[in-house]
Protein backbone atom coordinates (compact mmCIF):
# COMPACT_ATOMS: atom_id res chain seq x y z
CA UNK A 1 0.00 0.00 0.00
CA UNK A 2 1.52 3.09 -0.99
CA UNK A 3 1.60 5.80 1.92
CA UNK A 4 -1.17 8.31 0.06
CA UNK A 5 -3.53 5.21 0.19
CA UNK A 6 -2.63 4.22 4.06
CA UNK A 7 -3.55 7.92 4.50
CA UNK A 8 -6.82 7.32 2.69
CA UNK A 9 -7.56 4.10 4.42
CA UNK A 10 -7.54 6.00 7.74
CA UNK A 11 -10.06 8.96 6.76
CA UNK A 12 -13.04 7.35 7.45
CA UNK A 13 -14.54 4.20 9.71
CA UNK A 14 -17.50 2.95 10.31
CA UNK A 15 -17.75 1.10 13.57
CA UNK A 16 -20.15 -0.06 15.94
CA UNK A 17 -17.53 0.49 18.97
CA UNK A 18 -17.69 3.88 20.60
CA UNK A 19 -14.22 6.55 19.71
CA UNK A 20 -12.31 8.59 21.82
CA UNK A 21 -12.43 12.15 20.48
CA UNK A 22 -8.65 13.10 21.86
CA UNK A 23 -7.37 10.06 20.46
CA UNK A 24 -8.73 10.54 17.38
CA UNK A 25 -7.74 14.18 17.31
CA UNK A 26 -3.89 13.12 18.13
CA UNK A 27 -3.89 10.62 15.13
CA UNK A 28 -4.91 13.08 12.80
CA UNK A 29 -2.08 15.73 13.61
CA UNK A 30 0.26 13.09 14.43
CA UNK A 31 2.79 15.33 15.69
CA UNK A 32 2.32 17.61 12.71
CA UNK A 33 3.67 21.02 13.40
CA UNK A 34 2.75 22.58 10.39
CA UNK A 35 -1.15 22.31 11.90
CA UNK A 36 -2.69 25.12 13.56
CA UNK A 37 -6.10 24.74 13.55
CA UNK A 38 -8.28 21.81 14.54
CA UNK A 39 -12.00 21.56 14.04
CA UNK A 40 -13.84 19.07 15.50
CA UNK A 41 -18.10 18.15 15.60
CA UNK A 42 -19.64 15.21 17.05
CA UNK A 43 -22.93 14.23 17.15
CA UNK A 44 -24.59 12.79 20.14
CA UNK A 45 -27.96 11.10 20.83
CA UNK A 46 -30.77 13.31 21.82
CA UNK A 47 -33.23 11.91 24.42
CA UNK A 48 -36.06 13.84 23.00
CA UNK A 49 -37.10 13.48 19.25
CA UNK A 50 -40.05 15.64 17.80
CA UNK A 51 -41.11 15.60 21.06
CA UNK A 52 -41.33 11.83 22.19
CA UNK A 53 -38.45 10.09 24.27
CA UNK A 54 -35.85 8.27 23.25
CA UNK A 55 -34.88 5.45 24.70
CA UNK A 56 -32.62 3.71 21.77
CA UNK A 57 -31.03 5.10 18.52
CA UNK A 58 -30.64 2.13 15.88
CA UNK A 59 -27.97 3.46 13.34
CA UNK A 60 -28.31 0.96 9.75
CA UNK A 61 -25.93 1.36 7.24
CA UNK A 62 -25.13 0.34 3.62
CA UNK A 63 -22.41 -2.15 4.10
CA UNK A 64 -20.16 -1.25 0.70
CA UNK A 65 -21.67 2.07 -0.08
CA UNK A 66 -20.85 3.63 3.30
CA UNK A 67 -16.77 3.89 3.28
CA UNK A 68 -16.87 4.91 -0.31
CA UNK A 69 -19.52 7.42 0.42
CA UNK A 70 -17.51 9.30 3.10
CA UNK A 71 -14.53 9.10 1.28
CA UNK A 72 -16.14 10.74 -1.32
CA UNK A 73 -17.31 13.52 0.76
CA UNK A 74 -13.76 13.78 2.21
CA UNK A 75 -11.82 14.18 -0.94
CA UNK A 76 -14.06 16.62 -1.62
CA UNK A 77 -13.59 18.64 1.28
CA UNK A 78 -9.53 18.35 0.57
CA UNK A 79 -9.93 19.35 -2.82
CA UNK A 80 -12.20 22.78 -2.12
CA UNK A 81 -10.37 23.38 1.22
CA UNK A 82 -6.58 24.00 2.20
CA UNK A 83 -6.65 21.37 5.16
CA UNK A 84 -4.01 18.61 6.27
CA UNK A 85 -5.92 15.94 7.01
CA UNK A 86 -9.98 14.82 7.78
CA UNK A 87 -11.01 12.15 9.99
CA UNK A 88 -14.91 10.50 9.93
CA UNK A 89 -16.15 8.57 12.20
CA UNK A 90 -19.32 6.94 12.17
CA UNK A 91 -21.00 4.59 14.82
CA UNK A 92 -23.67 1.44 13.92
CA UNK A 93 -25.39 -0.62 15.62
CA UNK A 94 -27.90 0.30 18.85
CA UNK A 95 -27.19 3.46 20.88
CA UNK A 96 -28.33 5.16 23.97
CA UNK A 97 -29.02 8.74 24.07
CA UNK A 98 -25.93 10.90 24.88
CA UNK A 99 -23.73 8.78 23.34
CA UNK A 100 -21.57 9.57 20.58
CA UNK A 101 -22.76 8.81 17.04
CA UNK A 102 -20.08 10.43 14.66
CA UNK A 103 -17.32 12.16 14.75
CA UNK A 104 -15.65 14.92 12.05
CA UNK A 105 -12.17 16.33 12.53
CA UNK A 106 -10.17 18.35 10.01
CA UNK A 107 -6.79 19.79 10.81
CA UNK A 108 -5.18 23.48 8.84
CA UNK A 109 -2.66 25.77 9.12
CA UNK A 110 -5.71 28.70 9.64
CA UNK A 111 -9.15 27.98 11.28
CA UNK A 112 -11.25 29.23 8.31
CA UNK A 113 -10.62 25.83 6.35
CA UNK A 114 -10.48 23.80 8.97
CA UNK A 115 -14.21 25.30 10.32
CA UNK A 116 -15.67 25.78 6.20
CA UNK A 117 -13.65 22.07 5.84
CA UNK A 118 -15.80 20.13 9.11
CA UNK A 119 -19.20 21.84 8.01
CA UNK A 120 -18.95 20.93 4.83
CA UNK A 121 -18.34 17.53 5.63
CA UNK A 122 -21.10 17.39 7.63
CA UNK A 123 -23.41 19.22 5.80
CA UNK A 124 -22.59 16.26 2.88
CA UNK A 125 -22.85 13.26 5.40
CA UNK A 126 -26.53 14.09 6.79
CA UNK A 127 -27.87 13.99 2.78
CA UNK A 128 -25.36 11.85 1.06
CA UNK A 129 -24.16 8.97 3.36
CA UNK A 130 -26.35 5.78 3.67
CA UNK A 131 -27.33 5.75 7.20
CA UNK A 132 -30.53 5.50 8.42
CA UNK A 133 -31.59 6.32 12.39
CA UNK A 134 -34.55 4.00 13.96
CA UNK A 135 -35.67 5.05 17.00
CA UNK A 136 -37.40 3.33 20.09
CA UNK A 137 -40.21 5.46 22.25
CA UNK A 138 -42.46 4.61 24.42
CA UNK A 139 -45.01 4.88 21.23
CA UNK A 140 -43.07 2.29 19.52
CA UNK A 141 -39.82 2.41 16.65
CA UNK A 142 -40.32 4.56 14.05
CA UNK A 143 -37.80 5.66 11.59
CA UNK A 144 -36.36 9.21 11.57
CA UNK A 145 -37.74 11.49 9.05
CA UNK A 146 -34.69 13.14 6.06
CA UNK A 147 -34.81 17.15 7.70
CA UNK A 148 -35.43 19.60 4.62
CA UNK A 149 -33.24 22.32 6.59
CA UNK A 150 -30.53 19.42 6.04
CA UNK A 151 -31.18 19.36 2.41
CA UNK A 152 -31.12 23.33 2.49
CA UNK A 153 -27.67 22.94 4.60
CA UNK A 154 -25.93 21.11 2.04
CA UNK A 155 -27.26 22.82 -1.34
CA UNK A 156 -25.37 26.28 0.09
CA UNK A 157 -22.21 24.36 -0.65
CA UNK A 158 -23.36 24.18 -4.34
CA UNK A 159 -21.16 25.56 -7.19
CA UNK B 1 -32.12 -11.75 -35.50
CA UNK B 2 -32.88 -12.90 -32.21
CA UNK B 3 -33.23 -10.33 -29.23
CA UNK B 4 -30.99 -10.35 -26.53
CA UNK B 5 -31.19 -11.55 -23.38
CA UNK B 6 -32.99 -8.93 -20.56
CA UNK B 7 -30.71 -6.90 -18.31
CA UNK B 8 -30.96 -8.71 -15.30
CA UNK B 9 -29.65 -5.99 -11.70
CA UNK B 10 -29.56 -7.34 -7.78
CA UNK B 11 -32.04 -5.26 -5.79
CA UNK B 12 -31.28 -4.08 -2.19
CA UNK B 13 -33.77 -2.67 -0.23
CA UNK B 14 -32.25 -0.51 3.02
CA UNK B 15 -34.47 0.20 5.83
CA UNK B 16 -37.72 1.81 6.25
CA UNK B 17 -38.04 0.78 2.21
CA UNK B 18 -36.79 -3.43 3.46
CA UNK B 19 -39.70 -3.32 5.97
CA UNK B 20 -41.89 -1.65 4.07
CA UNK B 21 -41.22 -4.12 1.15
CA UNK B 22 -40.84 -7.08 3.22
CA UNK B 23 -37.80 -8.11 1.68
CA UNK B 24 -34.08 -7.15 1.91
CA UNK B 25 -33.28 -7.44 -1.99
CA UNK B 26 -33.83 -9.98 -4.58
CA UNK B 27 -32.99 -10.44 -8.40
CA UNK B 28 -35.01 -8.34 -11.44
CA UNK B 29 -35.14 -8.99 -15.37
CA UNK B 30 -35.65 -6.00 -16.71
CA UNK B 31 -38.25 -5.84 -19.59
CA UNK B 32 -36.32 -6.08 -23.01
CA UNK B 33 -36.27 -3.51 -25.47
CA UNK B 34 -35.46 0.50 -24.71
CA UNK B 35 -32.12 1.04 -22.72
CA UNK B 36 -32.65 0.26 -19.40
CA UNK B 37 -32.60 3.41 -16.71
CA UNK B 38 -33.07 3.45 -13.34
CA UNK B 39 -36.48 4.55 -13.85
CA UNK B 40 -37.11 1.29 -15.81
CA UNK B 41 -36.20 -0.02 -12.05
CA UNK B 42 -38.95 1.80 -10.40
CA UNK B 43 -41.86 1.35 -13.13
CA UNK B 44 -40.59 -2.08 -13.04
CA UNK B 45 -41.72 -2.82 -9.49
CA UNK B 46 -43.97 -0.35 -9.74
CA UNK B 47 -46.26 -2.21 -12.11
CA UNK B 48 -46.62 -4.91 -9.30
CA UNK B 49 -48.85 -2.91 -7.02
CA UNK B 50 -49.05 -3.62 -3.66
CA UNK B 51 -46.52 -2.34 -1.58
CA UNK B 52 -44.28 -1.35 -4.44
CA UNK B 53 -46.58 0.34 -6.27
CA UNK B 54 -47.46 2.31 -3.09
CA UNK B 55 -43.66 2.50 -1.57
CA UNK B 56 -42.08 4.01 -4.86
CA UNK B 57 -45.28 5.83 -6.13
CA UNK B 58 -45.55 9.91 -6.89
CA UNK B 59 -44.97 12.18 -3.73
CA UNK B 60 -42.64 9.08 -1.93
CA UNK B 61 -39.13 10.22 -2.12
CA UNK B 62 -37.13 7.15 -2.61
CA UNK B 63 -33.09 7.20 -3.49
CA UNK B 64 -31.18 5.02 -5.84
CA UNK B 65 -27.55 3.90 -5.77
CA UNK B 66 -26.29 2.18 -8.75
CA UNK B 67 -23.02 0.03 -8.08
CA UNK B 68 -23.13 2.09 -4.47
CA UNK B 69 -23.06 5.43 -5.95
CA UNK B 70 -25.89 8.10 -5.79
CA UNK B 71 -27.95 8.03 -8.99
CA UNK B 72 -30.67 9.55 -10.96
CA UNK B 73 -33.78 8.37 -12.58
CA UNK B 74 -32.09 8.50 -16.43
CA UNK B 75 -28.78 6.97 -15.31
CA UNK B 76 -28.15 3.60 -17.31
CA UNK B 77 -28.17 0.06 -15.49
CA UNK B 78 -26.51 -2.71 -16.51
CA UNK B 79 -26.24 -6.17 -16.64
CA UNK B 80 -25.39 -7.62 -13.02
CA UNK B 81 -25.33 -4.11 -11.44
CA UNK B 82 -26.19 -3.19 -7.88
CA UNK B 83 -29.15 -1.29 -7.86
CA UNK B 84 -30.44 -0.06 -4.18
CA UNK B 85 -33.31 1.79 -3.02
CA UNK B 86 -33.65 3.61 0.38
CA UNK B 87 -35.71 6.41 1.92
CA UNK B 88 -33.48 9.72 2.35
CA UNK B 89 -30.19 9.32 4.70
CA UNK B 90 -30.58 10.62 7.76
CA UNK B 91 -27.21 9.73 9.42
CA UNK B 92 -24.88 12.12 11.17
CA UNK C 1 -22.79 30.53 44.62
CA UNK C 2 -25.48 29.86 42.39
CA UNK C 3 -25.95 27.34 40.36
CA UNK C 4 -26.18 29.84 37.76
CA UNK C 5 -22.98 31.59 38.62
CA UNK C 6 -21.10 27.93 39.26
CA UNK C 7 -22.06 27.60 35.28
CA UNK C 8 -20.45 30.69 34.24
CA UNK C 9 -18.10 30.51 36.74
CA UNK C 10 -16.62 27.01 34.70
CA UNK C 11 -16.87 28.62 31.17
CA UNK C 12 -14.05 30.41 30.57
CA UNK C 13 -10.20 29.40 32.04
CA UNK C 14 -6.86 30.95 31.27
CA UNK C 15 -3.71 28.64 32.34
CA UNK C 16 -0.37 27.43 31.96
CA UNK C 17 -1.38 24.01 31.67
CA UNK C 18 -1.90 22.03 28.72
CA UNK C 19 -5.89 20.79 28.44
CA UNK C 20 -7.49 17.31 27.58
CA UNK C 21 -10.05 17.92 24.64
CA UNK C 22 -11.91 14.50 25.82
CA UNK C 23 -12.28 15.20 29.47
CA UNK C 24 -13.08 18.90 28.52
CA UNK C 25 -16.28 17.92 26.32
CA UNK C 26 -17.16 15.62 28.55
CA UNK C 27 -17.30 18.50 31.22
CA UNK C 28 -19.40 20.72 29.05
CA UNK C 29 -22.21 17.89 28.16
CA UNK C 30 -22.41 16.76 31.93
CA UNK C 31 -24.74 14.08 30.49
CA UNK C 32 -27.09 16.02 29.19
CA UNK C 33 -29.23 14.00 26.58
CA UNK C 34 -30.70 17.29 25.11
CA UNK C 35 -27.24 17.82 23.51
CA UNK C 36 -27.16 16.65 20.02
CA UNK C 37 -24.64 18.36 18.71
CA UNK C 38 -20.45 19.21 19.97
CA UNK C 39 -18.44 21.60 18.21
CA UNK C 40 -15.06 22.39 19.12
CA UNK C 41 -12.01 24.30 18.02
CA UNK C 42 -8.44 23.46 19.16
CA UNK C 43 -5.59 26.00 18.17
CA UNK C 44 -1.86 24.67 17.98
CA UNK C 45 1.36 26.09 17.91
CA UNK C 46 2.84 26.23 13.86
CA UNK C 47 6.36 25.08 13.88
CA UNK C 48 6.82 28.17 11.15
CA UNK C 49 5.41 31.74 10.92
CA UNK C 50 6.26 34.27 8.14
CA UNK C 51 8.38 32.12 7.04
CA UNK C 52 10.49 31.88 9.95
CA UNK C 53 11.35 28.35 12.10
CA UNK C 54 9.62 28.78 15.28
CA UNK C 55 11.59 27.30 18.98
CA UNK C 56 9.06 28.62 21.24
CA UNK C 57 5.69 30.38 21.73
CA UNK C 58 5.60 32.78 24.79
CA UNK C 59 2.24 33.92 25.38
CA UNK C 60 1.41 37.16 27.88
CA UNK C 61 -1.98 38.26 29.01
CA UNK C 62 -3.58 40.72 30.62
CA UNK C 63 -4.60 39.42 34.21
CA UNK C 64 -7.86 40.97 35.61
CA UNK C 65 -9.44 41.90 31.92
CA UNK C 66 -8.62 38.44 30.35
CA UNK C 67 -11.56 36.42 32.04
CA UNK C 68 -13.36 39.07 31.93
CA UNK C 69 -13.17 39.72 28.43
CA UNK C 70 -13.60 35.38 27.49
CA UNK C 71 -16.79 35.80 29.73
CA UNK C 72 -18.63 38.18 27.95
CA UNK C 73 -17.73 36.76 24.22
CA UNK C 74 -18.99 33.86 25.67
CA UNK C 75 -22.32 35.30 26.83
CA UNK C 76 -22.76 37.44 23.52
CA UNK C 77 -22.49 34.06 22.24
CA UNK C 78 -25.13 32.34 24.17
CA UNK C 79 -27.18 34.93 23.64
CA UNK C 80 -26.75 35.09 19.55
CA UNK C 81 -26.93 31.80 18.98
CA UNK C 82 -29.46 28.64 20.54
CA UNK C 83 -26.39 26.85 22.52
CA UNK C 84 -26.99 25.06 26.28
CA UNK C 85 -22.72 25.54 27.28
CA UNK C 86 -19.73 27.30 25.76
CA UNK C 87 -16.28 26.56 26.95
CA UNK C 88 -13.19 28.72 26.20
CA UNK C 89 -9.46 27.90 27.81
CA UNK C 90 -7.11 29.42 26.87
CA UNK C 91 -3.07 29.04 27.80
CA UNK C 92 -0.43 31.25 28.84
CA UNK C 93 3.23 31.28 29.24
CA UNK C 94 5.97 29.33 27.12
CA UNK C 95 4.64 26.88 24.86
CA UNK C 96 6.58 24.65 21.92
CA UNK C 97 5.47 23.76 18.79
CA UNK C 98 2.15 21.37 18.27
CA UNK C 99 1.21 22.69 21.82
CA UNK C 100 -2.40 23.36 22.07
CA UNK C 101 -3.11 26.75 22.68
CA UNK C 102 -6.90 27.41 22.81
CA UNK C 103 -10.01 25.26 23.04
CA UNK C 104 -13.45 26.57 22.11
CA UNK C 105 -16.23 23.45 23.08
CA UNK C 106 -19.78 24.52 22.37
CA UNK C 107 -23.12 22.21 22.67
CA UNK C 108 -26.33 22.59 21.33
CA UNK C 109 -29.42 20.33 20.05
CA UNK C 110 -28.25 21.51 16.29
CA UNK C 111 -24.95 21.37 14.74
CA UNK C 112 -25.59 24.94 12.89
CA UNK C 113 -25.37 26.93 16.34
CA UNK C 114 -23.00 25.09 17.95
CA UNK C 115 -20.46 25.19 14.75
CA UNK C 116 -21.65 29.55 14.52
CA UNK C 117 -20.98 29.71 17.99
CA UNK C 118 -17.92 27.87 18.05
CA UNK C 119 -16.39 30.71 14.98
CA UNK C 120 -18.37 33.24 16.27
CA UNK C 121 -16.59 32.43 19.54
CA UNK C 122 -12.79 32.55 18.40
CA UNK C 123 -12.89 35.16 15.97
CA UNK C 124 -13.86 37.57 18.58
CA UNK C 125 -11.30 35.99 20.83
CA UNK C 126 -8.97 36.67 17.93
CA UNK C 127 -9.81 40.32 18.00
CA UNK C 128 -11.04 41.11 21.10
CA UNK C 129 -9.34 39.16 24.22
CA UNK C 130 -5.92 40.44 25.55
CA UNK C 131 -3.25 37.66 24.72
CA UNK C 132 0.09 38.58 22.45
CA UNK C 133 2.37 36.23 21.00
CA UNK C 134 6.18 36.28 21.18
CA UNK C 135 7.72 34.06 19.25
CA UNK C 136 11.54 33.22 19.21
CA UNK C 137 13.00 32.39 16.19
CA UNK C 138 16.89 31.30 14.93
CA UNK C 139 16.45 35.53 14.23
CA UNK C 140 15.37 36.39 17.45
CA UNK C 141 12.38 37.00 19.21
CA UNK C 142 9.59 39.07 17.90
CA UNK C 143 6.07 39.82 18.46
CA UNK C 144 3.41 38.26 16.57
CA UNK C 145 1.35 40.82 14.42
CA UNK C 146 -2.08 41.10 14.34
CA UNK C 147 -3.74 39.89 10.97
CA UNK C 148 -6.02 42.21 8.92
CA UNK C 149 -8.19 38.89 8.06
CA UNK C 150 -8.71 38.30 11.62
CA UNK C 151 -10.39 42.02 12.14
CA UNK C 152 -12.68 40.77 9.09
CA UNK C 153 -13.53 37.63 10.28
CA UNK C 154 -14.56 39.08 12.99
CA UNK C 155 -16.53 42.00 11.27
CA UNK C 156 -18.67 39.48 9.46
CA UNK C 157 -20.68 38.74 12.69
CA UNK C 158 -21.53 42.60 13.21
CA UNK C 159 -25.20 43.60 13.04
CA UNK D 1 -12.94 79.55 43.46
CA UNK D 2 -10.33 76.96 43.54
CA UNK D 3 -9.30 74.20 40.43
CA UNK D 4 -10.22 70.89 41.23
CA UNK D 5 -7.30 68.55 41.90
CA UNK D 6 -6.07 66.76 38.18
CA UNK D 7 -8.02 63.33 37.56
CA UNK D 8 -4.92 60.29 38.65
CA UNK D 9 -4.97 57.37 36.54
CA UNK D 10 -3.07 54.37 36.78
CA UNK D 11 -1.24 53.07 33.22
CA UNK D 12 -0.69 49.59 32.50
CA UNK D 13 1.89 48.79 29.77
CA UNK D 14 1.62 45.28 27.38
CA UNK D 15 3.46 43.05 25.51
CA UNK D 16 5.53 45.08 22.77
CA UNK D 17 4.45 48.48 24.86
CA UNK D 18 5.43 47.15 28.10
CA UNK D 19 9.30 46.03 26.32
CA UNK D 20 9.37 49.32 23.93
CA UNK D 21 8.77 51.82 26.70
CA UNK D 22 11.14 49.83 29.29
CA UNK D 23 8.12 49.75 31.97
CA UNK D 24 4.74 48.08 33.31
CA UNK D 25 3.39 51.29 34.27
CA UNK D 26 3.01 54.26 35.95
CA UNK D 27 0.77 56.86 37.77
CA UNK D 28 -0.54 59.37 35.59
CA UNK D 29 -1.64 62.93 36.86
CA UNK D 30 -3.78 64.42 33.49
CA UNK D 31 -3.99 68.30 33.18
CA UNK D 32 -6.69 70.07 34.51
CA UNK D 33 -9.28 71.69 32.67
CA UNK D 34 -11.16 69.79 29.89
CA UNK D 35 -12.71 66.29 30.58
CA UNK D 36 -10.57 63.60 30.64
CA UNK D 37 -11.08 61.17 27.91
CA UNK D 38 -8.98 58.40 26.50
CA UNK D 39 -7.71 60.80 23.77
CA UNK D 40 -5.83 62.95 27.00
CA UNK D 41 -4.42 60.19 28.12
CA UNK D 42 -2.54 59.74 24.72
CA UNK D 43 -1.84 62.68 24.08
CA UNK D 44 -0.43 63.60 27.28
CA UNK D 45 1.95 60.20 27.21
CA UNK D 46 3.16 61.74 23.45
CA UNK D 47 3.52 65.05 24.83
CA UNK D 48 6.52 63.40 26.42
CA UNK D 49 8.36 62.69 22.76
CA UNK D 50 10.86 59.68 22.58
CA UNK D 51 9.67 56.23 22.73
CA UNK D 52 5.87 57.32 23.90
CA UNK D 53 5.76 59.51 21.30
CA UNK D 54 7.31 57.07 18.75
CA UNK D 55 5.09 54.20 19.96
CA UNK D 56 1.90 56.70 20.43
CA UNK D 57 2.08 58.57 17.18
CA UNK D 58 0.18 58.50 14.17
CA UNK D 59 -0.01 55.13 12.26
CA UNK D 60 0.80 53.07 15.69
CA UNK D 61 -1.65 50.86 15.94
CA UNK D 62 -2.85 50.91 19.61
CA UNK D 63 -5.34 49.84 21.81
CA UNK D 64 -6.69 50.56 25.17
CA UNK D 65 -8.96 48.86 28.08
CA UNK D 66 -9.92 51.30 30.78
CA UNK D 67 -11.28 49.23 33.71
CA UNK D 68 -10.71 45.48 31.75
CA UNK D 69 -12.85 47.18 28.88
CA UNK D 70 -11.73 48.01 25.01
CA UNK D 71 -12.27 51.16 24.79
CA UNK D 72 -12.27 54.30 22.35
CA UNK D 73 -10.28 57.49 22.37
CA UNK D 74 -13.45 59.93 23.23
CA UNK D 75 -14.09 57.45 25.98
CA UNK D 76 -14.17 59.26 29.73
CA UNK D 77 -11.53 58.28 32.02
CA UNK D 78 -12.16 59.37 35.62
CA UNK D 79 -10.11 59.12 39.35
CA UNK D 80 -8.14 55.82 40.04
CA UNK D 81 -9.30 54.53 36.59
CA UNK D 82 -6.72 52.10 35.35
CA UNK D 83 -5.95 52.80 31.83
CA UNK D 84 -4.33 50.14 29.92
CA UNK D 85 -2.22 50.37 26.78
CA UNK D 86 -1.59 47.42 24.13
CA UNK D 87 -1.12 46.21 20.71
CA UNK D 88 -3.69 44.82 18.51
CA UNK D 89 -4.19 41.24 20.48
CA UNK D 90 -2.77 37.97 18.90
CA UNK D 91 -4.09 35.27 21.09
CA UNK D 92 -5.72 31.82 20.00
Amino acid sequence: MSPDAADRAADVRVQAADFDVAAEIAALRAGDARVGAVATFVGTVRDVSEGAGVATLTLEHYPGMTEKSLQAIVDEAKRRFDVYGVRVVHRVGELAPADQIVLVAVTSAHRGDAFDACRFVMDYLKTQAPFWKKEATPQGARWVEARASDDAAAQRWRR
Amino acid sequence: MRDSPPVVVRLVYLARLREALGSAGESLALPPGAPARVATVLETLRARGGAFAAELGPGRAVRVAVNHAMAQADDAVGEGDEVALFPPVTGG
